[in-house]
C-alpha cells in the first residue's frame, strides 16, 4: 500500500538501525538506558510489531505511554455502556476496541453475550446509519478517543442535529492528551528522556499540547508517523536533540502533521464540545478539563440522560469510579517507566488480556498486552 | 491510538455531505472529506491520498514530505 | 398478490407443505436413486477392501451473508466437509444435508442455496444420500445454517495425521491466505467496505490428491476459523513442537492486507475456506511445493516455516526485520480496531 | 461477579477461547479414541461383511425449550437419530454430533444437555466420533441446535422399507401416541400449561432389535413430526394404498387427550418420539403385537388399522360410531383453536 | 374426560339414532329433506367429525350456518391486525384459529413470515401478560368472537385498565349472534325448518338472541351442546316440535344453559363495550347493530388510533370492505342451505382450505373446510 | 365456534384476581372465575366442574342437569 510499504522497508530500516547505533554510541555514558517514551499506544503497536525495541542499542529504551483511548476508560463508562445496552429498545454502538474493557459488571462482549444489544461499528457515521434505519430503536454510540477521534464524533453529532434524528445519542468519553502527560511529568521521579509525540492527534491538534513539554521540562518532542522508518527516523531526531542537549519540538510525520495542525477538524469539534470539568482515567484518577462534553445547545444528544440516576446534563460521568480495580497493580510505575510490565506481580497470573486487571492489559495497545502478546504468554515461560 | 491509514479518493459520492469513496490498498469505504476541504475543493480531491482515521478523512498527505521523509535514509549511508 | 415466496413454519411441519417442500424443491434438487428411496436412513452397498478405512466428518455452516463474492453456503457446506475428509486423506463418497430454515427466507433463495449445494457435490462427485429439513421461527436461526456429514474411504497405505509431525518439517501453504474471512468481513452491511475480495473456497480434494503420493508428507490441514494462526497453534501443539514462521514469506493479496490495515486486523487469524497447511519432511519440502504450483488451485503457494524442538511459546513469527515474536493464539471474536 | 457463564461469540473463533471450550467442555464429555486424535476426521476401521449395507442419517434438533419432561434435546438429538437407522434393520455404530449454540447460553446447560447426549450415546452403544461446534450471534439462533448423523450397519437378510408395503397389511403402533407434542407444547410459556405430560422419547432399537426376526415385518417408521397422521399418509401413498385406521383403536394417554380437547387440536397430528409404526403382514401381526407388549417400550402397542386397495382418499378413520371420514394430511403448524 | 366421554356413548348416539330415525318416520312426508341449521361452526365439527350427518335418516339434513367467527372476518380486519403487527414495535397477539385468514395481502402467518412480529395465544390473559413482560413492547389482540368470547375480552381490557397498562390494546372484531341470524331468515326463500342452537353462546346470552326465530318465523329452535349425544338429543327434540308444529326454544345443554343465561359473564361485556352502529360479515356485507365496540371511557384501548388512517374511534373497522373475494363464490347458497359446499364451482378448485376463497372455506368450523377435509381432498375424486 | 372444555377447580391461585387452577383431563391452566362468583364464593368452587373458554369460566356445570340428560336415553329404548 503506498505511504505504509516505502516506511516499512527493510533496508531503509536497517541503515536507520545503524545510524541510530553510532548516535546512540555518541550519547555521554551513563548507568541506566536513555529512556524514550512513545505517548501513542499506536506506536507501542508497531514496536512490538515489528520488534523495533529489539533492533535499539542497548543504552535506548522504549517507555509505553498513556496514549491509548481505550487502556484509560474507567470502569464506570463501561458500567454505563452495559446499563444502556441492557435498555430493550436500545441498540449500543462501538467501537471494536472497547467491547473487551472490562466494567465493575463485565465487558460489553459480556452484556451481549448476556442479552444485551450491541453492534461493533467502524465509523460513527455506521451509528448513525442504523438510527436512521431502524427508527424505532434508540441508538447509543460509545464515543471514545483523543483529538484524533473526536471530528468523527462531532460530524456525526452535527448530522444528526441537521436531520432532527431523535433515537441517535452518544455516551461521551472523548478526552485530551495534554491532561495526563501533564500528570505524568509532575512526578518528580519520571527518568524519561525524550518523547515520541503522537502524530495522528498531532495532524488535529498541531502542536500545541505538547509545547509544555520543552517549554516546562526541558525535553524534546519529535512528532512521529507509525512505521518503522518514522520511528526509528523519530528515534534519530530524539537522539540528536539529547546529544546536542536540545528540547524542542520536531515534527517527523511532516507528509500530514504541521506545527498548526487542522483547524478544519478543529472546528466541528469546538462547535460541538466544550471541555468538561474533570474527567477519569483509568490508571491515573481525575483529571481537570481532560475530556470533552456537550455543548448546551446538544445537549439532547446526551445518552447520560437515559441512565437511571443520570448526572447534571454536561458532566462527564464519574460516579463510583475506581481507579484501579486492584492495589497490588502497578500500571503508574509501568507508564513512568519505572518497571517493565513482566516485573508487576500479577503480569500473566492474575492479569491476562482475556481477564485484564490493570489499565495496560486492557487493549492490544497497552505496553503490558503487548508484552505479554509479543513476548510471552504467561509467567510459566519467565520473565522475558 | 488513532488508527488511520492512508487512501486514495476515487469519487466524490455525495457532494452535499462531502462524502467520497477511497480506496485503502483495493478495498473501497465511503469516507467524509469535510475536515479536509478547507482549502480545497472536494472534486480536486480525486485522485489525491488522504489519511483516513474512523471513516474521516483527517489530512492530505504531502507527497513531497513523503518523499523528503524517505530520503532521509538514503543519505544515511553518509553518516559519519 | 406480488408477494415474494417465502419459506413457512407450515413447511417444517411434517405434513403436506413440507412434503411439497421436499417434493418439489428438495429431492429434485439433490435427484438420485438412493435419497429417492426416501427412507429415514440411506442403505449403502458399501465396500471396503482391506487396509482401507472409513472416513467420517461433520460440519455446520452458519456464514452471513449466506451469498458472498466467490460463493455462498450451499458451495461452502459441500467444500468444508469435503475437505475435513480429503485432508485426512480420504476419497469422498457421501454426503449428507441437514437444512435449518429460518421462517421468512425466500424460496427462490433456498431453491438457489441448494443448487449450489448440489452441483458443488456433483462437480466433486459425491451424492447428497440422506438429508433433513428443519424450519423454525423468525428469530430462531439466521437464515439459513446448512450441516453436512461427509462419508470417504481412506485408501490401504495412507498415513497421514498429527501424529507424524516432527520437528524439522517443513510447513507449506497452498496460496495467499484469509481471502475467505476478508471477503466475508467486507460483505457485512455493517462495516460498508467493497473491493477486490473474493472468497477462496474450494474443494480441496484434486489438489490433495496430488500431494498424497510424496512420501515426505505427514500432515494436511484446511484452514478455517482461526485462519493460518489456528492451525500452526494445533499442529505446534499436537507435534510438541514450536513452529517459527518467515512472516514476509506468507502470501496475502493485497486486498486482504487492505483491509486489514484499515480494521486493525492480522491477514494470519482470517479465515480461509480453500487453503491448506502441508507439513512435510524437509527434504520433501520443494518437490512438494512444486506439485502444489503445478495445479490451478495450488499457484500461490510457498513453504512459510518449519516445525522446531520446542521452544517458550507455540508460535513464532520471524518479522520483516529478523526480529523473532510470538504469535499469540486467537484469542477471540475479530474486532476491528480504531487503536 | 456474580455472571452465569455464559457462551461468547469467542468460543466459536477458532482460537484459543474455542480450544478451551472443546478441551474443557466438549472432548471430556464424549471422551473416546476416536475423537481423541482430533483430526478434521474420524477415521474407522470398519468392517462390512458380504450382504451387510451401511446405513447413513441425519437429522437437526431444533426443539424449543431445549428441556422438557422426559428428556431434553441432548438426548433427543441421540435418540432421533437411532431410530432412523433403527428403522431400516440397522444396528448403530457411530454418531457425529454438530453444535450451533447461541452467544449467551449457559455454560452449565450447554454442559448438562452434552452430558445427556452423551449419556444416551453410551448407553445405546454408539460413540460420537466427529464433530463441530459452532457460535452464532445472540438472535441468530434459539439457544442450541444439534445435528447428529449416524453410522450402522443393515445386517445381511433385512429387507424392510416402503417397498415391501402391500395392501392387506395390518398397521401396528407401538404405544399411545402424541406424548412428545404434548408435553413440548405444554412446555411453552407462552400456553402456561401444566399436566401429566412427559415426552416419550426414547432410543427405539432394542424394541426394533425384538420384532426384525418376524418374517412378515414390512416396514417400521418412528412416527416424529406430524405423528401419526404423517406416517399413514406417507405409508399409503408409498404402497399405493388407502390406510383405514379404527379411531377407537389409537391409544391416546388420557392427558394429551386432555390437552388436545383444550386447545382443539387432534392427537394424530402431534409428534412422538419413541413410538414407531409397524407394518406387517396380517397373519403375522398378532405375533408382533406380543413381541412389542413384551418388552416395556411397547407395553401400550395395539393394531390400529390395515391398508386397504386404494381408495379416494389416502387414509380413512373409521369412528366411533362406525362411520368412515377421511383424515386429511397435516397442513401447517399445530395451532391451538378457541373455536 | 367428565362429562366428554359419557356424551360421546356409542350405545346412546346408537339409541338415539333409533329414535331419530322413528320420529322422521313419522313426519308428514314431502318431496325435499327436513332441513335443521346447526347455528355454531362447533357444531359443524361434531357433526363431521364423528359423521352425525351420516347417522341420520334421508328425510333429515343438517345445513351449516354462519356461527363461526373466523369465517365471518372480513378482510378489512385482517389487512389492519398485518398493518400492525408489521410495526416495528409491536406484537399482535392473535388466537390461532385467525392466523390462516387471508387479507388482501396475505394472512398473518404470511406477515409472519414476512417479519411482522406475531404471537399466538390461547387466552386474553396470555396477551395482557405479554404486555406486562415486554413494558417496551406495543402489545395489539385481536380480540374475535361471539358472545362467548366477549367477556374475556372485557376482563382483560379492564385489568389492563386497572394496571395503567399503556402498551396494551385490542383491535376489536367482537360480534353478535342475532343480527347475522335475522339477515338470512329475511330471505325468502330460506328452507330451514328448524335451528340447534349455540350452547355456548347461548349460556352467556340465555335464549334473547334467538326468540324472534320462533315469534317472527314460526321455527322451533333447541339450545345444544356440543358432544355427539347432545346434539342428537336436540335433533330429537326439533322433531318432536317439528311434528307437533310446534316452534319454542327449547334447552337441551341445560347443564350449563339457561333462560336468562349468566349475567356475571355480561356485565364485564356490558361495562367495556357497547354495540357499534355497523360491523362488516365476511359473505354477508354490513350489519348493523351487529358488533362491539369499546365505550368511549376505554377508548385508550383501542388499537386503530395506532392504524395510519385511523377511522373515527368506536367505529368498528369497515375501509375497503369487500364481503366476498370472488364473484363466483356461493357461500350465501351454501350458508341458506340451497347448495351443498361440493356444488359451488369454486370448491376444492381454486377454493381450498390452504387457499380459501370463501367464507366457508377459512376456518376448519366452516362448512366448505369441513367438506373439504372430512369427505374429500380435491375435485379429483369427485363430488362426493 | 366456542371450544369450552369441562375443567374441575383444583384451587384458587390469585383470589384478589380470582383465578385459580383448573384441570381438564389431566392437563392444568390458570383460569379466571370472575364470571362464575356472582352466587358463590371462588373457594367454594373448588372440586366443582366448570365450564372454560380462552380461559375464563363461563358456567358452573350442574351436575344434576347432567345426569338427567343421560337418562334420556337410556329411557329410549322404551320409545314406541
Ligand atoms: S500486569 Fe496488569 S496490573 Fe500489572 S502493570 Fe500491567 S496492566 Fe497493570
Ligand atoms: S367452496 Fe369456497 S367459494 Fe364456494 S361456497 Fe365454499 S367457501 Fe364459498
Ligand atoms: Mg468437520
Ligand atoms: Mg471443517
Ligand atoms: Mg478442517
Ligand atoms: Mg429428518
Ligand atoms: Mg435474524
Ligand atoms: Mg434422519
Ligand atoms: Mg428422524
Ligand atoms: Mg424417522
Ligand atoms: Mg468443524
Ligand atoms: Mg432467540
Amino acid at each position: 500500500m503506498k505511504y505504509v510499504d516505502e516506511f516499512r522497508n527493510p533496508e531503509a530500516v536497517a541503515r536507520l538501525v545503524e545510524a541510530i547505533r553510532q548516535r546512540a554510541a555518541a550519547l555521554p555514558p551513563r548507568q541506566h538506558p536513555w529512556q524514550l517514551m512513545e505517548i501513542c499506544g499506536g506506536h507501542t503497536h508497531t514496536i512490538f510489531r515489528f520488534g523495533l525495541d529489539q533492533l535499539l542499542p542497548d543504552n535506548i529504551e522504549f517507555i509505553h505511554g498513556p496514549g491509548c483511548p481505550v487502556c484509560v476508560l474507567p470502569q464506570s463508562v463501561i458500567d454505563q455502556a452495559v446499563a444502556l445496552a441492557q435498555r430493550p429498545d436500545t441498540l449500543l454502538c462501538s467501537y471494536g476496541d472497547a467491547m473487551r474493557v472490562p466494567g465493575h459488571h463485565g465487558s460489553l462482549l459480556q452484556a451481549r453475550a448476556d442479552g444485551a444489544r450491541v453492534q461493533v461499528i467502524y465509523s460513527p457515521r455506521d451509528a448513525l446509519d442504523m438510527a436512521r434505519r431502524h427508527p424505532d430503536t434508540q441508538v447509543v454510540f460509545l464515543a471514545i478517543g483523543f483529538e484524533t477521534t473526536a471530528p468523527a464524533t462531532a460530524l456525526a453529532i452535527r448530522a444528526a442535529a441537521r436531520e432532527g434524528l431523535t433515537n441517535f445519542c452518544v455516551l461521551c468519553h472523548l478526552v485530551l492528551i495534554e491532561p495526563p502527560l501533564r500528570a505524568l511529568l509532575a512526578d518528580p521521579d519520571l527518568r524519561i528522556d525524550g518523547f515520541v509525540g503522537p502524530g495522528h492527534v498531532s495532524l488535529v491538534t498541531g502542536n500545541a499540547p505538547f509545547e509544555f513539554i520543552p517549554a516546562e521540562h526541558h525535553k524534546p518532542v519529535v512528532i512521529s508517523g507509525f512505521e518503522p522508518v518514522d520511528l526509528l527516523q523519530s528515534v534519530l531526531l530524539l537522539l540528536e536533540q539529547l546529544q546536542q542537549g536540545q528540547a524542542r519540538i520536531e515534527i517527523q510525520y511532516r507528509r500530514v502533521a504541521t506545527t498548526q495542525g487542522n483547524p478544519g477538524a478543529r472546528a466541528p469539534v469546538d462547535d460541538v464540545f466544550e471541555p468538561a470539568p474533570l474527567a477519569e482515567w483509568r490508571g491515573l484518577g481525575k483529571l481537570p478539563r481532560s475530556g470533552l462534553q456537550l455543548r448546551p445547545g446538544y445537549q439532547a444528544f446526551d445518552a447520560t440522560h437515559l441512565l437511571p440516576d443520570s448526572p447534571a446534563p454536561g458532566t462527564l460521568p464519574t460516579a463510583d469510579s475506581t481507579t484501579e480495580a486492584d492495589p497490588r497493580c502497578r500500571c503508574a510505575a509501568v507508564l513512568s517507566g519505572k518497571l517493565k510490565p513482566g516485573q508487576c506481580p500479577l503480569f500473566g497470573r492474575e492479569c491476562t488480556p482475556d481477564t485484564p486487571l490493570g489499565a495496560l492489559m486492557v487493549s492490544s495497545e497497552g505496553a503490558c498486552a503487548a508484552w505479554y502478546q509479543y513476548r510471552h504468554q504467561g509467567p510459566a515461560h519467565g520473565a522475558h | 491510538m488513532c488508527l488511520a491509514v492512508p487512501a486514495c479518493i476515487l469519487s466524490i459520492s455525495d457532494a452535499r455531505h462531502c462524502l467520497a469513496i477511497a480506496d485503502s490498498g483495493g478495498v473501497q469505504r465511503q469516507i467524509d472529506l469535510s475536515c479536509v476541504t478547507g482549502d480545497i475543493a472536494a472534486e480536486d480531491l480525486i485522485g489525491r491520498w488522504v489519511l483516513v482515521h474512523v471513516g474521516v478523512a483527517l489530512a492530505v498527505i504531502s507527497d513531497e514530505e513523503a518523499q523528503a521523509s524517505l530520503e532521509i535514509w538514503s543519505q544515511l549511508q553518509d553518516l559519519p | 398478490m406480488a408477494r415474494t415466496e417465502r419459506i413457512s413454519l407450515a413447511q417444517g411441519s411434517g405434513g403436506e407443505p413440507m412434503q411439497r417442500l421436499l417434493r418439489e424443491l428438495i429431492w429434485p434438487v439433490f435427484a438420485n436413486p438412493i435419497l429417492a428411496r426416501q427412507e429415514d436412513q440411506a442403505r449403502l452397498a458399501f465396500e471396503l477392501q482391506p487396509g482401507e478405512q472409513l472416513a467420517f466428518t461433520t460440519d455446520s455452516f452458519v456464514v452471513t451473508p449466506l451469498q458472498f463474492p466467490g460463493g455462498d453456503i450451499g458451495s461452502l457446506a459441500v467444500q468444508g466437509t469435503l475437505n475435513d475428509l480429503a485432508v485426512g486423506g480420504a476419497v469422498a463418497r457421501y454426503l449428507s444435508c441437514g437444512l435449518i430454515i429460518e421462517e421468512g427466507l425466500p424460496v427462490a433463495l433456498l431453491r438457489d442455496l441448494c443448487l449450489s449445494l448440489a452441483k458443488t457435490a456433483r462437480d466433486a462427485g459425491v451424492q447428497v444420500v440422506t438429508g433433513d429439513t428443519k424450519v423454525v421461527p423468525r428469530g430462531a436461526a439466521d437464515g439459513l445454517f446448512i450441516n453436512t456429514s461427509g462419508l470417504g474411504i481412506i485408501p490401504a497405505g495412507i498415513n497421514i495425521g498429527t501424529h507424524r509431525l516432527a520437528a524439522g518439517d517443513s510447513l507449506v501453504v497452498s496460496g495467499p491466505i484469509g481471502e475467505h474471512g476478508a471477503a466475508i468481513l467486507a460483505s457485512r452491511q455493517e462495516l460498508a467496505i467493497t473491493g477486490d475480495l473474493r472468497s477462496d473456497c474450494a474443494n480441496l480434494s484434486p489438489l490433495i490428491q496430488t500431494l498424497l503420493p510424496n512420501a515426505g508428507l505427514h500432515a494436511l490441514r484446511d484452514m478455517t476459523r482461526g485462519g493460518l494462526n489456528a492451525v500452526l497453534h494445533e499442529f505446534a501443539e499436537a507435534a510438541g513442537a514450536t513452529a517459527v514462521i518467515d512472516e514476509s514469506a506468507v502470501p496475502v493479496r493485497p486486498a486482504v492486507q487492505g483491509l486489514c490495515e484499515l480494521l486493525g486486523l492480522d491477514p494470519l487469524q482470517l479465515a480461509c475456506e480453500g487453503r491448506l497447511l502441508a507439513v512435510v519432511a524437509p527434504d520433501h519440502a520443494e518437490h512438494l511445493l512444486q506439485c502444489l504450483q503445478a495445479h490451478p488451485m495450488g499457484q500461490g503457494a510457498a513453504i512459510i516455516g518449519r516445525l522446531t524442538p520446542k521452544r517458550n511459546v507455540p508460535v513464532i513469527l520471524n518479522g520483516l526485520y529478523g526480529i523473532e515474536r510470538a504469535l499469540p493464539p486467537v484469542s477471540g471474536e475479530l474486532l476491528p480496531r480504531i487503536c
